[in-house]
């Protein structure tokens, strides 16, 4: 079973070189650190930078140079600035090749749910549903089950859906899954993870072939 | 010779903004927002204001500042939150909230800017934000109709400006100032530093003058950081 | 009775201080060194520039600095370039004020034809169509009859639109008309040319008030 | 690190280009076209290409060269003219022209760019530009739905640009190069002068890299002028 630093890391092996990234708030976030050796990947935030560098040093820190959650960050060489109507139009016309991301819940269909709980404070979808209904690949990132051990891998989802049929893998701590034609189709276990127990932790319809490899971190 | 924008300062440069009206305000989180500006609505007490921002402030800094004085009837945003008090107003229904997604709230400011009432866009088809809208296939993948959104007053901040009304922005700061600047009535830039028409390069301005009616250079910019992060040695290099 | 520079004289009266103005090709280009002394007017010029300023010396030529007329250009103080998405915005947002063009022909609706004749070559409506459906003030500089000798101001326009019911107000080599509810309003007459000259060289409803004031230029 | 979008020159960057395609290319007039890639498409000899280009060239230079080829079966254009060949193709019926509204042609450009299929203009309304195409009514006033356009490949010109394909246009050259530069499928930018990445600030970017997918530095650019106009000491200051 992986943590959520052991998430990140499987995601970083979804990159590919020479592509544009957009990486969600939580656990996407850590893959920014985890490009793999000699690969080249530029990191897109949605409110208005392409190339984005690691955290600044304590004197780098500029309250103009933040990422989409706010957190102060550097740019790399290269980068440029730009505002956010020309973001989203770099977002929605698919040249962001990539957008990984946070769900609280995800259906064997594709749809997303990561923005709304009702009877909860509502929050706002900030730019997820853009994302979403955007990218040609888009990857979820999240733990198999939510805190009361319900799967978050459903027949359909409970939640306010962000986007309808758009997700194609989905990466947790017990597992690789693929949606198509509606339903999970499991492509790796994590490590110490049998196929019995992603089957009990998944409630939507999970194909599993004969052999399912374990993930190579 | 180019027009003259300039007014003599903030207090000037919002004349005219009243109760129940719509005003827009640039910034990201609290990255480039117009602090001057907010102050001075603050100060005024204007009421029932509808705010298009991409958030909302946090609880004692941007727009804030004017949810606890209870000025804010209606706020359309696509992220909230970071704000207690707003949340208190969100739930006891003193505030109305329309959450949008964000790039369509950045493609609406730009089209209310562009003389385009409308355009179709895939964001948040097959959800609740598609309730009552119009879809329709492109290239076999539905899309929603969205409309334009203008304001009374566009409020934006920027890093230069000239006499002409001319706007550079820094780094992240940029994010909705433009496309809101595009859609203001009237449409005020406060700027750290003002210059002369001519001192800018013509080929390096990102908003042009002819969005901006008003224009004032601000003073004692906070530039509050709401997510600190520093890298250490081992991490993240 | 004017000759081109005389309209274009006229229309300058038409310029009003703080405003952004667009010039057509032919007449109304003449209009830009005609700006009334002290008064503030900003032109812009839809390939992407405002604050267009007069022709260059041979030493200041730029071939990257023309105008929508593809006339080498200067830039004054406080000149912005913009790209022409850009630039359109600006005229289909209505930040442009004003727009003076060239006509074929002119409906007493307020219809405006000048970018197509059937049957001969076809070069294009350029941005006119963009121009005339924007702008909240749309002027009109035209000789009033064509070579011919026919009326360019008609009940209806013979050739193929430009755009629909938006021309405010025509300058021509005889007269000031406004049109509004479905008539040419005489508002001045062209020096030394009389009302009944005005009549017989328009085709479309006239509507003249007892005494017609002469232009002053 | 930024991607690195760099190719040997004008040859590798049109390598692709085929019979049929439809192509995009920047300028107003000759002001800003991407001289070296045209010169390379006539090399080529690629026919029967869709050019979607704001004007046509004049008759011994820009797209003029292709006409004269014969390798262009349809422009789609704002202004054409000011060439003799164009004429004798388009009278004869050899050549199809699709003329467009200039602002409706910008906007679709950067439509096609964006993801954003379909908008409502009112450029055109009651002309035969609106023929076949759903009128809709927005604060009373009639707008006409236009498409997005795209293309298989755009190419552009820029005056500076860094390997990472980051673009800096110069005074009126802009025009239409950055909203082409969105829509192409594989997007071309020619630039006068190549820099590494990092060396151009990232604030003054036109064009972010994102939009172009292969650079290279071109040579010999002639930068023909149209209308050489000079202003004397008594007229026009």
């Amino acid at each position: 079973m992986l943590d959520k630093n052991g998430i990140a890391q499987r995601i970083a092996q979804e990159l590919q070189d020479g592509t544009y990234v957009n990486l969600g708030i939580g656990i996407p976030t850590l893959v920014a650190n985890l490009v793999p050796e000699g690969m080249q990947v530029e990191f897109q935030s949605e409110n208005g930078i392409l190339g984005m560098g690691p955290f600044p040093s304590d004197d780098e820190v500029d309250a103009d140079l933040i990422n989409a959650g706010k957190q102060t960050i550097t740019a790399l060489a290269g980068a440029v600035y730009f505002d956010s109507a020309t973001s989203f139009a770099m977002i929605r016309g698919r040249h962001v090749q990539l957008t990984v991301l946070g769900a609280m819940e995800v259906s064997q269909s594709g749809d997303i749910a990561n923005w709304k709980i009702p009877g909860r404070l509502v929050k706002g979808m900030g730019g997820a549903m853009d994302l979403v209904a955007s990218a040609d690949n888009i990857v979820v990132a999240m733990m198999h089950t939510n805190k009361r051990g319900e799967s978050k891998l459903l027949p359909s989802c409970s939640l306010p859906l962000t986007g309808v049929g758009c997700v194609r893998r989905v990466v947790t701590n017990l597992a690789v899954l693929d949606i198509c034609d509606g339903a999970f189709h499991l492509v790796e276990r994590a490590p110490g993870v049998s196929v019995d127990d992603i089957k009990a932790a998944t409630a939507g319809v999970l194909i599993a072939p004969s052999s399912v490899p374990e993930m190579q971190l | 010779m180019a027009l003259d924008k300039t007014v003599s300062g903030v207090e000037a440069a919002c004349q005219g903004i009243e109760d129940g009206m719509t005003v827009m305000l640039g910034g990201f989180g609290l990255c480039g927002i117009p602090e001057c500006s907010i102050g001075e609505l603050a100060r005024l007490g204007v009421k029932d204001l509808t705010c298009i921002s991409n958030n909302a402030g946090v609880d004692d800094f941007g727009l804030g500042l004017l949810l606890k004085a209870r000025q804010i009837r209606k706020m359309i945003a696509s992220y909230v939150g970071e704000n207690d008090e707003f949340e208190r107003q969100m739930l006891s229904g003193e505030l109305d909230v329309d959450l949008i997604p964000q790039g369509s709230l950045a493609e609406r400011c730009r089209a209310g800017g562009a003389g385009i009432p409308a355009f179709f866009t895939p964001a948040g088809f097959g959800t609740e934000i598609a309730e009552g809208k119009e879809v329709r296939q492109f290239d076999g993948k539905p899309h929603i109709l969205e409309s334009a959104l203008t304001a009374d007053f566009a409020i934006v901040k920027a890093w230069k400006g000239d006499t002409a009304g001319n706007l550079i922005f820094k780094a992240t700061a940029r994010n909705f100032n433009p496309a809101m600047a595009m859609a203001g009535g009237i449409t005020i830039a406060e700027v750290e530093e003002l210059v002369p028409a001519g001192a800018l390069d013509p080929n390096q301005i990102h908003t042009p003058g002819i969005f901006v009616q008003r224009i004032f250079q601000g003073a004692h910019y906070e530039r509050r950081i709401e997510q600190r992060t520093i890298s250490t040695a081992s991490s993240n290099k």
